[in-house]
């Protein structure tokens, strides 16, 4: 923790950074994202195990950009993220530094400090990421239901959805100013939120996720009704990289698998 | 309902491979029953997934998506991005619960004029024995306010 | 609210067979922005294109749908009439009523039912469609063409000939390439320079033509028409306009130890040389690698003799800057090395030698002034053994395909060495004899029938030496794969022939596709095979795939004709059916974010960065920009687009909505 | 450096000296060798023509036992023995289906983790300590014969290069010999048919014996049991074959290294050899050579 | 050679079977001849490598009975030279090994494999006692089974003196685990 603390406070006294992005104590076990400016913020600093949100969010948004250069605290999913946005150019390699902690705990080792793409990289390299149990069970069963259920399932739990777009807007990869949502003409999606235009919405984010998602499950953990809405782009993301291989956020070279291809791509429903 | 029930399909068809099979279909006076309505695009990988989705909302039993053959395409490779695309999109419709017997994707060359026949008769009878879309027009019905 | 003309057609009989025409025109009527519907007999003659016009005027009509036939048929047709009424042609539609309905339904309520359908979408379309104008692109009249083989030399004559310009690149210190190494061609047995020779001069002296030998291309930019291209000028070491080629330097050069390149290292060369006698330009190069100055800092004799002062050892490469309108691929092939051949010893025996140093040896000009004598000890090889598909068709050496010219020019050789040396035995080893040309087959019998060539089918599977001689352990598969074994003085191996070194990264340089084994990929197997994938770039010869010089000459003169039929017109136009990047007042700018995802979804690398720059300079934002010369409309782009920043003129995201929205 | 060993059945018996040679001189170079316990026979070229699954029981019973024996790498001096390991690993490793019948046929936990090393890579670890160990540089001319198994197929064994290697070439020279250039580097001796077609393996043998002669060589040095039974037990078939008294004796590389060492030529086996090891006081290859040529 | 009485599916012709056991293609092989060429038995097999593949293309039962019953395959000393040097990367040796255990399985095995085979099963039984081979006993096996009782009659004793024959098999602990695992993999207990 003082390791962090300490790292902060230099990078921001030396000026290498205008500013860290990290996490402090909110009410309870909640931790909320910090911003420190100077460095005597840094005491507010916290990093352990209830620290779950994806801050490379902020490192798109205009307000953050403005303050300039950025010190991240990152977990391994804000790492995957914030390589992932170099990689579609939303942020050049250079601007900003990226705070790991070793074995993801501040308290053992020490900080580790990324200062470029290709330390990224190298640093992910080394992981690999799977998604959480839990996850993987929500996905495995409702994998196991009837289509006819499946149906059922996301009718019921989309009906809920009260299209606040919280998902979209704590979703690190959703940094578009100009969002499908937001077209109308043609209205694509109907602004109101009812069935339809809320299924569709989901169908848009989760195609527009495929191959882009760092399976960070902030959009889940934002929704307010509590839909598990992470499941559709977690989905896709998989079926992604179970049909060609290719993993979001890992290198800051652009591989994105629906506008690349190869000849012998198998599929088994073309007629 | 009385009336034995005529299913309403929507193709999107690529205007260099399927289009000009389809025409052929004509030249060759081949009889195909009469549901489909035809939507021409330059290329398959013009075909947006939203674009299905809205058929669907417009009361589409069916949809059909056809193109060049892999290695035909007259733009060289966007057959090959609508494929990727179809491979996840049908995934993730599958996934989401709706009926993924609904949308045919097929490669049909400017040369197989009796294939396109074929494939629209075949999706007409398979779209009409599976009956209306009714769970898609529940979202629908439930969409208008 | 627009004001739509509807136009349906009975094409005689054919669609009024089993559509009620009358009955569309009139359910057309009560379509929201119809404002004139009419059927007629035969919309596409004289009088059915003038009702046409003058209904436009008369109804000021702003969007016009011909319900006919296919509009792969007529829409060129029905464009230009509503083009001669003063209508911008885009605003014209044509719904397919024949191909699509009356053909192919049969006559009832449902079939005039659908073709009303076909109509009213397009309505809809058609309200959205926006007046549009052909893109026109300048064309810079000058042609590059890459390698000066007999490949690129017929493409830069072509072109010449056709009156336009050629800039005319070559790595090597002379044009010719492999050509030019050739003693004998198939299936003529005319001698290769004689036939080469005069066109090399051709090229060198042609008013049209410039050649840069000694060079490569190092950077393109632009695109089709108008590319930017820098090559990089080697030096030679000397200053080619007073050089008279006396040739002096070279005799007087002491260091004569080097392999010489040309000869496939059969013979030597000295450190300041031209690559052969007829090389041109007939200029020396000084080989900085061997030359003792370089090496030693001291010699320099070729300067002391120059008679015109012409050596320049402080010369430094130049790059050359060049406004090109077309390029020509013709970087020829390499042949695989001996050394890739463990059971026939790497490469480590002399005797075992690849087809190009046969060339050599049977070569009036090579190291033996055409007398066969084998490499190690210079005696008259008695037996020689001709070993064809060495490497092709062998996936274990990574090259599955047939080099297509090893039948031929085997036969050749087996028929080059029995003329020089009657007394001599000759065995070609083959797995299929591909000799599918005029005049090839009889070529080879005659190899066979008239030449006592010993045709042995089956490949050989160790080659050692033995008291002098190689012992060649082969089979004859048509005696089931009885065991063979020769004692040959010489080997012969007619290697895979393999794409250039290097290029690969021309290729990308390029902005062109290649194959897996680094040949070029033609725009379309069958249909446009001297074309690359990417405008105004054009293939020639083996560097697209293995060829012999009769196809290379064709296939030349092919892509020649393509860039005369490109230069034919100052300017370049094209249908307007591209996609283009939304523009927006700022601060917005765009829609685009700039993920630039599209970028590698476009066939054509038609997707650019363009920066959106502030006063001071600064980039505000960099957005996605379509270039409208190298975009083909296929709209791939546009439906990765997640911000629907990018759209299609002519098939806009509106557009087909609202077709299907009428559905 | 310690290290497992596999000495295989043949190097109890017929090839006891390649056992031997090889202890005496890694134990001279400090390598450790510790036995697989209660190690089997892998099975050599009858497995695999009864039965195939066997012929990867075997094997991997051998390996499992290693394992068990917490060694990561076992050496085995026998090339039939190295190679017939490798492949079983290999095949068991492609269809991992395979793992756990193999482990349910064999009673034993296998990960098939272990390395297989020749006895090749393993002396190429120490050459520093051969090249100073060496005394009695063993100033002949010698034949290297590496046989099939050492460097085929080389998408299992992947060692050398398949035609023409290299590697017991820089060995011999290490030792002071000097190695032949000759094509039958790595053709076949008739391996397994010592004892049932015993004419084979004099033609086959002969032409080795033969043309090894005929280039001067005074030695062939082998690394195979199997190579060196068929060129030493059999040499009076051979040269009933070849109606010629070839006297050149077949060394394993361990003994011709021991010797150059300057071993104690009876720890190396040498007189176990049928074809006695001796050589002329001085070289005379030319008349060697001549007498054949 | 007639087309042979019903036309099999590949699968169930020996190629097929083959393909299925080893994962051998031999639709790969184009007849060069490669491996004819550099076998060292080959001139003394009735079927040459690549002959016998040729047969076994087509498919045609009788053709693949040949094949079975044909000495060359127990001439194979799996010495992996065709199948470094094969163009086609066909792994010959893997081809072998199934056709001889088929061979024998169908009991089409060629008389002269007799000796062979009698060797093969003598090493076998050798090691499913012993757990290692036991030479001695293993030659005295092979002459009851081949009835070669001369057979290199003179070289046993040089061998012995020389120390290379030892008269008492090397027992290893796990005897039953032995026997197991031949019970399980050949299904018998010889």
């Amino acid at each position: 923790m003082e390791a962090l603390k300490q790292k902060a406070k230099d990078l921001l006294e030396r000026g290498e950074v205008k500013a860290i992005v990290g996490y402090t104590k909110g009410t309870g076990d909640i931790r909320r994202p910090y911003f420190a400016q100077r460095p005597e913020q840094v005491d507010g600093l916290v990093l352990d195990e209830a620290c779950t949100q994806n801050l490379a969010t902020y490192a798109t948004k205009h307000e953050v950009r403005h303050l300039g250069k950025l010190g991240v605290v990152a977990l391994p999913v804000t790492q995957r993220a914030l390589l992932q946005l170099m990689a579609e150019r939303q942020i050049r390699d250079g601007d900003v530094i990226v705070l790991v902690a070793e074995e993801g705990n501040v308290e053992k080792g020490n900080v580790k400090e990324l200062a470029s793409a290709a330390a990224l990289e190298e640093h992910l390299a080394l992981k690999t990421d799977v998604m959480d149990e839990k996850d993987q069970e929500l996905l495995a069963k409702l994998n196991a239901k009837s289509r006819e259920e499946r149906w059922a399932f996301w009718h019921r739990e989309l009906s809920r959805c009260v299209k606040c777009y919280a998902c979209r807007n704590s979703c690190p990869m959703c940094y578009c100013d100009h969002c499908t949502m937001d077209c109308n003409r043609p209205q694509w999606v109907p602004v109101a939120s009812h069935d339809l235009g809320n299924f569709e919405y989901h169908v848009v984010r989760a195609m527009h996720l495929a191959g882009r998602c760092v399976e960070c499950g902030e959009c889940g953990r934002a929704c307010p009704v509590g839909i598990p809405v992470h499941l559709l782009t977690f989905f896709a993301e998989e079926s992604v990289h179970r049909q060609f291989g290719q993993r979001a956020g890992h290198s800051a070279k652009l591989d994105y698998a629906l506008s690349t291809f190869r000849p012998d791509d198998k599929e088994s429903f073309i007629r | 309902m009385e009336e034995k029930f005529e299913p309403k399909l929507t193709a999107f068809v690529c205007n260099w491979c399927t289009y000009a099979g389809a025409d052929l279909t004509g030249t060759s006076r081949i009889k195909y029953q009469s549901n489909v309505r035809v939507l021409r695009v330059p290329c398959t990988g013009r075909i947006d997934f939203m674009l299905v989705m809205k058929a669907f909302q417009k009361g589409a039993d069916g949809v059909i998506v056809s193109g060049c053959h892999p290695n035909d395409c007259h733009y060289t490779s966007g057959n090959y991005h609508a494929r990727r695309r179809w491979m996840v999109y049908k995934d993730l419709m599958d996934f989401m619960g709706m009926d993924t017997r609904r949308v045919t994707f097929s490669w049909v060359s400017a040369a197989e004029g009796v294939r396109w026949a074929q494939l629209v008769n075949e999706v007409t009878d398979q779209v009409r024995a599976l009956g209306p879309y009714a769970e898609y027009q529940q979202l629908v019905g439930a969409g208008i306010e | 609210m627009s004001r739509i003309g509807v136009f349906t057609c009975h094409c005689g009989e054919n669609i009024n067979a089993t559509v009620d025409c009358a009955k569309v025109a009139e359910m057309c009527m009560s379509v929201p922005g119809v404002v004139h519907s009419v059927d007629y007999k035969y919309m596409c003659s004289d009088p059915g294109q003038r009702m046409i016009q003058e209904a436009v005027a008369e109804h000021k009509l702003d969007g016009v749908i011909v319900a006919a036939c296919s509009p792969r048929m007529h829409e060129p047709t029905f464009r230009r009439t509503v083009a001669e009424a003063g209508l911008n042609p885009y605003l014209c539609e044509m719904a397919n009523l024949r191909e699509h309905c009356s053909w192919v339904h049969e006559k009832g309520q449902a079939t005039t039912q659908k073709a009303a359908d076909l109509i009213r979408v397009l309505v809809e379309k058609v309200k959205r469609n926006q007046p549009l104008h052909p893109i026109k692109v300048p064309v810079t009249k000058t042609a590059l063409v890459i390698g000066g083989g007999i490949a690129g030399i017929q493409v830069a004559l072509d072109i010449a000939n056709g009156g336009h310009k050629v800039v005319l690149v070559e790595k090597s210190p002379s044009i010719g390439g492999h050509m030019s190494q050739l003693s004998e061609t198939f299936p003529t047995l005319d001698c290769s320079q004689c036939i080469l020779t005069p066109r090399m001069v051709e090229a060198a002296q042609h008013p049209n033509i410039t050649l840069m030998t000694y060079s490569e291309v190092a950077k393109v930019d632009g695109f089709i028409g108008n590319f930017t291209v820098t090559v990089r000028k080697k030096a030679r070491k000397l200053d080619e306009k007073l050089c008279t080629g006396c040739g002096l330097c070279i005799q007087k050069c002491p260091f004569k130890k080097i392999p010489d390149e040309f000869n496939e290292g059969l013979g030597t060369r000295t450190a300041i040389y031209v690559p052969f006698p007829q090389a041109v330009p007939n200029k020396p190069v000084i080989d900085t690698l061997n030359c003792t100055f370089y090496k030693t800092g001291k010699c320099k004799v070729c300067e002391k003799l120059c008679p015109t002062g012409a050596i320049r050892f402080e010369q430094e490469d130049e790059l050359v800057t060049l406004d090109i309108g077309a390029i020509v691929l013709a970087t020829g092939f390499k042949l695989m090395k001996t050394d890739a051949f463990p059971e026939y010893g790497y490469g480590k025996h002399k005797d075992i030698i690849d087809g190009m140093q046969f060339e050599r040896l049977a070569s009036a000009s090579g190291p033996t002034a055409g007398v066969m004598k084998r490499p190690s000890d210079g005696k008259e090889p008695e037996t020689v053994v001709f070993i064809a598909c060495s490497g092709s068709r062998d996936r274990s050496k990574g090259v599955p395909y047939c080099s297509k010219i090893c039948c031929m020019y085997t036969a050749k050789h087996a028929m080059l060495y029995k003329h020089k040396v009657h007394h001599g035995k000759a065995y070609v080893f083959y797995m299929d004899i591909r000799a599918a040309g005029k005049d090839y087959d009889e070529f080879v019998r005659r190899a066979i029938e008239e030449d006592e060539v010993k045709y042995i089918r089956g490949r050989v599977s160790r080659i050692y030496e033995e008291d002098g001689k190689l012992i060649v352990k082969g089979a004859d598969t048509l005696m089931g794969g009885e065991p063979v074994e020769i004692k040959a003085d010489m080997v012969v191996l007619a290697t895979a022939v393999q794409s250039n070194d290097r290029s690969e990264e021309l290729a990308q340089t390029l902005h062109v596709s290649y194959d897996s084994y680094g040949f070029f990929a033609e725009a379309h197997p069958k249909l446009r095979p001297v074309e690359t994938n990417t405008g105004g770039i054009f293939l020639a010869g083996a560097c697209q795939a293995p060829r012999d010089i009769p196809e290379t000459v064709a296939q030349a003169s092919g892509a020649a004709a393509k860039v005369v039929g490109l230069f034919s017109q100052d300017e370049l136009t094209r249908e307007p059916i591209v996609a283009v990047v939304n523009r927006q007042p700022a601060p917005v700018f765009s829609y685009c974010v700039g993920c630039f995802l599209c970028q590698s979804a476009c066939p054509y690398q038609a997707i650019e960065q363009e920066q959106i720059l502030a006063r001071n300079g600064e980039v505000i934002k960099t957005l996605a920009r379509i270039n409208p010369g190298l975009c083909q409309g296929c709209g791939t782009c546009v439906a990765t687009c997640r911000t629907k920043a990018i759209d299609l003129q002519g098939f806009s995201n509106e557009q087909i909505y609202a077709e299907l929205m009428t559905l | 450096m310690r290290i497992g060993y596999y000495p295989g059945c043949s190097l109890l018996g017929s090839s006891r000296e390649f056992d031997e040679s090889t202890r005496a001189v890694l134990t001279a170079l400090d390598v450790e060798l510790v036995e697989v316990p209660d190690w089997n026979c892998c099975g050599a070229s009858s497995a695999h023509v009864i039965d195939h699954t066997l012929s990867l029981a075997l094997p991997a019973r051998i390996m499992a036992l290693a394992e068990q024996a917490g060694l990561t790498e076992i050496l085995a001096p026998c090339a039939a023995c190295s190679n017939r390991l490798l492949s079983a690993q290999q095949e068991i490793e492609q269809h991992p289906e395979l793992k756990a019948e193999i482990a349910r046929i064999i009673e034993l936990p296998y990960q098939g983790t272990v390395k297989i090393v020749n006895i090749l890579e393993v002396l190429d670890r120490v050459t520093e300590r051969i090249a100073v160990k060496v005394t009695k540089p063993f100033a002949k001319k010698v034949a290297n014969y590496y046989g099939c198994l050492l460097v085929r197929p080389p998408r299992v064994v992947n060692f050398d290069r398949p035609e023409d290697p290299q590697s017991m070439d820089q060995m011999m020279k290490l030792v002071g010999a000097e190695s032949i250039d000759w094509p039958f580097k790595t053709e076949c001796c008739g391996a397994a048919f010592s004892v049932t077609r015993t004419d084979i393996v004099a033609k086959l043998s002969g032409k080795l014996v033969e043309g090894a002669v005929k280039r001067g060589a005074e030695a062939i040095v082998v690394a195979c049991p199997m190579c060196h039974s068929n060129l030493d037990l059999r040499r009076p078939e051979i040269n009933e074959h070849l109606q010629e008294e070839y006297t050149i004796p077949a060394m394993f590389i361990t003994q011709v290294i021991g010797l150059a060492m300057g071993l104690d030529p009876e720890k190396l086996g040498l007189q176990r050899h049928m074809v006695s090891v001796e050589f002329p006081v001085e070289r005379n290859i030319p008349a060697a050579a001549g007498a054949q040529a | 050679m007639s087309s042979g009485t019903h036309h099999a599916t590949h699968a169930d012709t020996l190629a097929g079977r083959i393909e299925e056991a080893t994962g051998v293609k031999l639709a790969h092989c184009y007849q060069c001849g490669k491996c004819a060429a550099g076998c060292p038995v080959s001139d003394q097999m009735d079927l040459t490598p690549c002959q016998a593949l040729r047969m076994l293309q087509y498919g045609f039962p009788e053709l693949d009975r040949r094949v079975l019953q044909s000495e060359g395959i127990w001439l194979c000393l799996t010495c992996e030279t065709c199948s470094t040097r094969c163009p086609q990367e066909v792994e010959i040796p893997k081809v072998m090994d199934f056709l001889r255990s088929e061979a024998v399985r169908l009991d089409l095995a060629h008389p002269k494999s007799k000796d062979i085979l009698a060797f093969h099963r003598a090493f076998l039984d050798s090691i499913e006692h012993t757990g290692r081979l036991y030479e001695v006993g293993l030659v005295a096996d092979y002459k009851m089974r081949s009835r070669h009782f001369l057979k290199d009659v003179m070289l046993a004793p040089k061998m012995y003196f020389k120390g290379k024959l030892g008269l008492f098999p090397h027992l290893i602990k796990n005897r039953q685990g032995m026997k197991a695992i031949f019970k399980r993999t050949t299904g018998k207990a010889t």
